[in-house]
C-alpha cells in the first residue's frame, strides 16, 4: 500500500490547485470558488479565448499549459472525472475573446456531456463558443466501441498548435477548423507495466503478473483491452511505432512530430531510451521527424507506462507549434 | 401496509436514506469502477449525494416533492462532473418536474412519468441504448416496472422498480460494453455488472431501504 | 515485479544517453566513448568550465542541466556509482576554459575519489581545477558518520547560481568560494513512503510497512536511519522545512530560495500540494521565501518519495540565480 | 602440494577464477549493497573483472604476473566508477609493482608487500580505518596473514590470507558504519556483512577455488 501525500482530506486537487497557483503566480490565477485556472497574459493579437479542461490526474494537463502562447483557462475536473458544467461555464466567460472561445475537449462520454453542457448555456448568454475534439488513441480504434476512439496524448500538441494560431488573430471557425484537421492527423498508443495507485486506497488499481504488459491503455488507469508478455523496449517502440504509421500513412515529405510521453512513473532514462529506439525505427521508414518531445507531458497519476503519438504536420503546423510559449510546463 | 404518495417528508428521507446507501457501498462501488472503468464512481455518486443533502439542509425542512428532487437535480446538474454526474441530475430534474405537475406530490403515474422523462432525457444525452452496458440498463426496466405499477400505491410501484432496476444491474454482468469507459476494455468486462446500473438501483432501492451491502443484489437467484 | 523498459541489456545509461543526445543535438552533445555529455555553445564571457557529474539515476541531474548559462558538461557514472576519473578527466579536458574548470561534486566517498584522481592527472596536465563540495543533507549531519552530509537536491541549485556567476566571466578562485559559501548555506530532508525498483531485479529495494515512511532517505534508493509513521503531509513539511530552518538560522531579511523535489514516482498534485504547506508554514514563520521551484530535478529512479530544500540567499545569488538559462530540463 | 610461486599462468587463472567468483556471486552482492548501500556493488565489481579479463585477453598469452595485474589494475583504475572501483584498482596496482619488483613473480613476499602497500594506499585515498566497516575490514587481517606467512609457499599463503579476509568479513557483521553509504543508515545495518569487504575475500580466495556462494562463508563457527 503507498499511500499519497495529502493533507487528510483524500482530494488532492484542490490543495495541488491552490499550491500551484501560488508557485506560478506570475502566469495563473486560480477562482476558487468556480475551480478554474486562467492565465494572467494572454497576446493582444489573439481574439479568440482557448479553454480546455477534463479530469484531474493528467498533470500537467492541463493547467500547466495555461499561459501565453497556448491555453488562457483550465477546468480540472476531479481526480479522472470531467469537471462540471458550470466550471466550464464561467471559465468560459471568463477567458472568451471578441471572437468567443474555444473548448479543446477529449473524446470521453462525461466531457462531450459537460462541455456541451456549458456550450449551451455560453449560446444562451450570447457568446459564440466552438469545439476541437481530440480522439487520438488507436487502441480504442474499433466498431465495438460506440463512444469512439479516446483523447490522450495528442492534446497537448494540439493546444499547442491551436494556440501558435490564435495567437495570430485567427477566428473562430478558422480554429476550430484547423483544430480538427489537427487533431484527426494524430494517432496515440499505451503501455503500461504497472497500474497506478489508487488515492483512496493507496493499492494499485490491478496488478500485473511478472513480465506482462497492458498494451493499449487510457490515461485513467484502466487497463487494456490485452495484456502481452513485456519485448525489449526496441520491439516493442517498432510495434507501436509501426501501428501508427498504418493508421496515420504520412507522405515521404510530411513532417512528423513526435511526443515520447510518461505516464507517471517512468524514469527518464527509460524515456530517453525509448525516444532513440523510435528515432532509429522512423529512419530505417525514411521518415521525416521534424520536432519531438520527450518527458511527462500527459499522465495517468503514478502510472508506470508511457504512450507514443505521432503528429503528420506541414509547414504552417510547424510554425504554429513553433511559437513562443511560456507556461508552468512549457516554454520557449 | 404500503404508501400511496411520496409527499414532502417521504421524499427527504427517500434522498438521505440514498445518501446513506451510497456512502455506506461507495467502496464497493469503487472496486466495481476499478475493474470495468477508471475508479471514480464511488466518489462521484457520493461526491453527488453529499452536495444534494447539503442543499436540502440550506433549503430546510417546509420544501415539497418537487423543491426536494429539484435541490438535488441542481446539486448533481451544477457540481458533479464525470459522466454520471450530469446524467443523473437529468433524472432528478425530470422527476422534480412530473412531482411539480401532479400538485400532491409524487404518485405512482408522476413516478412513471418522471422517470420515463428522465431516461429519454439521458438517452438523448449520452446517446446510449439497452444493451450499452450502461446505467440506462437499470434505469429501463425501472420505468416499465412503473409503468406496469399504474393504481398501485407509490411505495410499493417503487419497490417493483427497485426489483426491476436490479435485475436490469445483474443483466449488465454478461454484457460487454459499447458505451462509456468499459467500452475499451473489450471481453474483459463480462462478469462485472455496470457500477451507474447500480447507482440507479440503489437510487430507487432507497425509497423504502438502506442498502448497506451490494452482495446480496448482485448475485442471482 | 516491475521490468524498466529497457533493451535487454540490463543498462539505461548508455542508450538513455544517445536518445538524450539526439532529443536535444540543439543543445548538447554526446561523447559515447568516454561517456560524457557536452554543452555545444556557452557564453563567450566565461573563463571557467563548470563540470559536475556522479551516479545515475538522478535524472535530470545532472545532463539535463548542461547548455547555456549551467553546466559546460557532465559526466554520468552507471546507475548510482560515481563516474571514473578517466571520464572526468577527459570531460575536463574538453570543457576547460582559459581559467580552467571547476567541479561540482556531490559528497560521497566514490565520487569524491574518483574527481580527485581525475583533478590530480588535471595539475598534471596543467589544466587549473577547483571543486565545490555539495553536502547540503541533513539527515546525515552526524558525529558518528566520518563521511559527512550526503550531497543532494541543493546540487541544482548550486549548478545555477555557479553558471549565472560564471557567465559574468568570473574566475576559478571566486567561483570555488562562491560556491562553498552558497553550498553551505543549503540543507535538505527527504522522505519516502515506497523504494524504487532496482533495475537489475524489477523489485522494490525495500518494502515498507502500510502507512510507513521513511524518513530521511539519501537518493540512491538507500533507507533512512528510521522509519515513522506517515502523517498528513501539513504536519510532515512543518516537521522537514522546521528543521531545516533550524539548522539554517536565516536572517528576518534573508531571501529565501525552496526547492520542492519529486524523487521520481510522485505526482505533480503532490508536489504542488507539498509547496503550497511549505509557503504557508514559512508565511507563519515569517521568513522571506523569495524563489522557489516544484518538479522532479533531482531523482532516485522511481522512488516514492520528495525532498524540501532551502537555500539562504542574497541579492547577488539572486541575480545569479536569475540570470538566463537554456538547457533540456531548465530554461527561462 | 601447495605452489611456491604465483608465476604468470597462475596469476592469470586466478584473475579468471576471481571473475568467475564474482559472476556466481553477483546477485548475492547486489542483495547486501542493497541493505547497507545503494545496490549497485555487485554490477560495479562485475564490471570490474569483465573489464579486467578483457584486456587480459587483448594483452594475449606471454604477459607475465606484473602486467596481468597491471592489466586489471588499470581496467579498474580507469573504466570503473564507484566507490570500489579505484580503491580495488589501487589494490592491483601495489600487487603489480610488487610482482614486478620480484623478477620470478608474485612469491609469498612479493604478495605480502604488494598486499599492505594496497592497503595503505586505500587508507590513505578512501580515510577509513579498521572497524568502519568497509573492505578495509578484510584487506588488514589478509595482509597481516600473508606478513605472518613469509617461508611459506604463495598458494598457502594465499589461502590463509583468505581466511583472514573471511574472518574480517565476518567481523563487519557486528559493525555499525563510518564510511561508505552503510553510515547514513545507523544502527540499521548491524547484523549484515560489509559486501566490499566480501569483495576482498573473493579475491584472495580466488587464487585457490572458486566461489559459488557466499553463505558457507558468512555464516560463523
Ligand atoms: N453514454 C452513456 N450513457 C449513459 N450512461 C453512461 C454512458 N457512459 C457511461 N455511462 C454510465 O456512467 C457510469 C460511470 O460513471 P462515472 O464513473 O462517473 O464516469 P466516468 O466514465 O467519466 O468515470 C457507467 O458505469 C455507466 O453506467
Ligand atoms: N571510505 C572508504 N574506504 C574504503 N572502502 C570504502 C569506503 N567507503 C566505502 N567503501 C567500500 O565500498 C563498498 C561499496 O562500494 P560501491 O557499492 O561500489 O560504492 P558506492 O558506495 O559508491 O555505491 C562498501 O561496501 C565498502 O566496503
Ligand atoms: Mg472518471
Ligand atoms: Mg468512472
Ligand atoms: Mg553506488
Ligand atoms: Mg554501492
Amino acid at each position: 500500500m503507498t499511500r499519497y501525500f495529502e493533507s487528510g482530506t483524500g482530494e488532492l486537487v484542490p490543495d495541488a490547485l491552490s499550491g500551484f497557483a501560488r508557485a506560478h503566480a506570475d502566469l495563473v490565477e486560480y477562482d476558487p470558488a468556480d475551480g478554474y485556472i486562467t492565465a494572467r497574459r494572454t497576446a493582444p493579437t489573439r481574439t479568440v479565448g482557448l479553454l480546455s479542461g477534463g479530469g484531474s490526474g493528467h498533470e500537467p494537463l492541463h493547467a500547466g499549459y495555461v499561459g501565453t502562447g497556448m491555453l488562457d483557462a483550465a477546468c480540472p475536473g476531479r481526480l479522472f472525472a470531467s469537471p462540471h458544467n458550470r466550471q466550464i461555464f464561467r471559465a468560459s466567460r471568463a477567458v472568451a475573446g471578441p471572437n468567443g472561445v474555444l473548448h479543446i475537449v477529449k473524446n470521453y462520454t462525461g466531457d462531450r456531456i459537460n462541455f456541451g453542457i456549458a456550450a449551451e448555456r455560453l449560446a444562451d448568454a450570447g457568446i459564440a463558443c466552438g469545439r476541437v475534439l481530440v480522439d487520438d488513441d488507436l487502441a480504442s480504434d474499433s466498431e465495438e466501441i460506440a463512444a469512439g476512439r479516446r483523447g490522450t496524448g495528442a492534446t497537448v500538441l494540439v493546444e499547442k498548435v491551436l494556440g501558435g494560431a490564435a495567437d495570430t488573430g485567427m477566428g473562430l471557425d478558422g480554429l476550430v477548423e484547423l483544430g480538427t484537421t489537427v487533431a484527426n492527423r494524430c494517432r496515440t498508443l499505451a503501455v503500461a507495466s504497472a497500474a497506478h495507485h489508487v488515492p483512496v486506497t493507496g493499492e494499485r488499481a490491478f496488478e500485473l503478473p511478472s513480465g506482462e504488459l497492458e498494451y493499449g491503455v487510457g490515461i485513467h488507469g484502466e487497463r487494456a483491452d490485452r495484456t502481452r508478455s513485456q519485448k525489449q523496449v526496441g520491439v516493442l517502440v517498432e510495434d507501436m511505432a509501426g501501428a501508427l504509421l498504418d493508421a496515420l500513412r504520412p507522405g515521404p515529405d510530411d513532417p512528423l512530430i513526435a511526443l515520447v510521453n510518461g505516464l507517471g512513473s517512468v524514469t527518464s532514462l527509460e524515456l530517453y531510451g525509448i525516444f532513440g529506439e523510435l528515432g532509429r525505427f522512423l529512419d530505417t521508414r525514411r521518415v521525416r521527424l521534424a520536432r519531438h518531445l520527450v518527458g511527462d507531458y500527459v499522465t495517468a497519476l503514478d502510472m508506470r507506462g508511457f504512450s507514443l503519438t505521432l503528429m503528420v504536420a506541414d509547414p504552417t503546423v510547424l510554425d504554429f507549434y513553433d511559437a513562443p510559449v511560456r507556461t508552468p510546463a512549457w516554454r520557449w | 401496509m404500503t404508501t400511496a404518495v411520496f409527499d414532502s417528508t417521504r421524499t427527504r428521507d427517500w434522498t438521505r436514506r440514498f445518501a446513506a446507501s451510497v456512502y455506506a457501498t461507495e467502496a464497493e462501488l469503487t472496486e466495481l469502477d476499478q475493474r470495468v472503468g477508471d475508479g471514480d464512481f464511488g466518489t462521484n455518486l457520493a461526491a453527488g449525494v453529499r452536495a444534494a443533502v447539503l442543499r436540502l439542509d440550506r433549503t430546510g425542512a417546509p420544501a415539497g416533492s418537487a423543491e426536494t428532487l429539484g435541490a438535488v437535480a441542481a446539486a448533481f446538474l451544477d457540481e458533479i462532473g464525470g459522466t454520471s454526474g450530469p446524467l443523473f441530475g437529468l433524472l432528478f430534474q425530470a422527476l422534480s418536474r412530473a412531482a411539480a405537475d401532479s400538485d400532491v406530490g409524487l404518485t405512482t403515474g408522476a413516478l412513471a412519468e418522471g422517470t420515463a422523462e428522465g431516461l429519454a432525457a439521458i438517452r438523448r444525452v449520452g446517446g446510449a441504448v439497452p444493451g450499452d452496458k450502461t446505467l440506462v440498463d437499470a434505469l429501463a426496466p425501472a420505468a416499465a416496472a412503473l409503468r406496469a405499477a399504474q393504481g398501485t400505491p407509490a411505495a410499493a410501484a417503487l419497490a417493483a422498480a427497485a426489483d426491476g432496476a436490479w435485475r436490469g444491474v445483474r443483466d449488465t454482468a454478461c454484457l460487454t460494453a459499447r458505451r462509456g469507459r468499459a467500452s475499451y476494455l473489450g471481453e474483459r468486462v463480462t462478469g462485472i455488472p455496470d457500477p451507474g446500473a447500480v447507482g440507479v438501483a440503489l437510487f430507487f432501492a432507497s425509497a423504502t431501504e438502506t442498502v448497506h451491502t451490494l452482495a446480496p443484489h448482485l448475485s442471482t437467484g
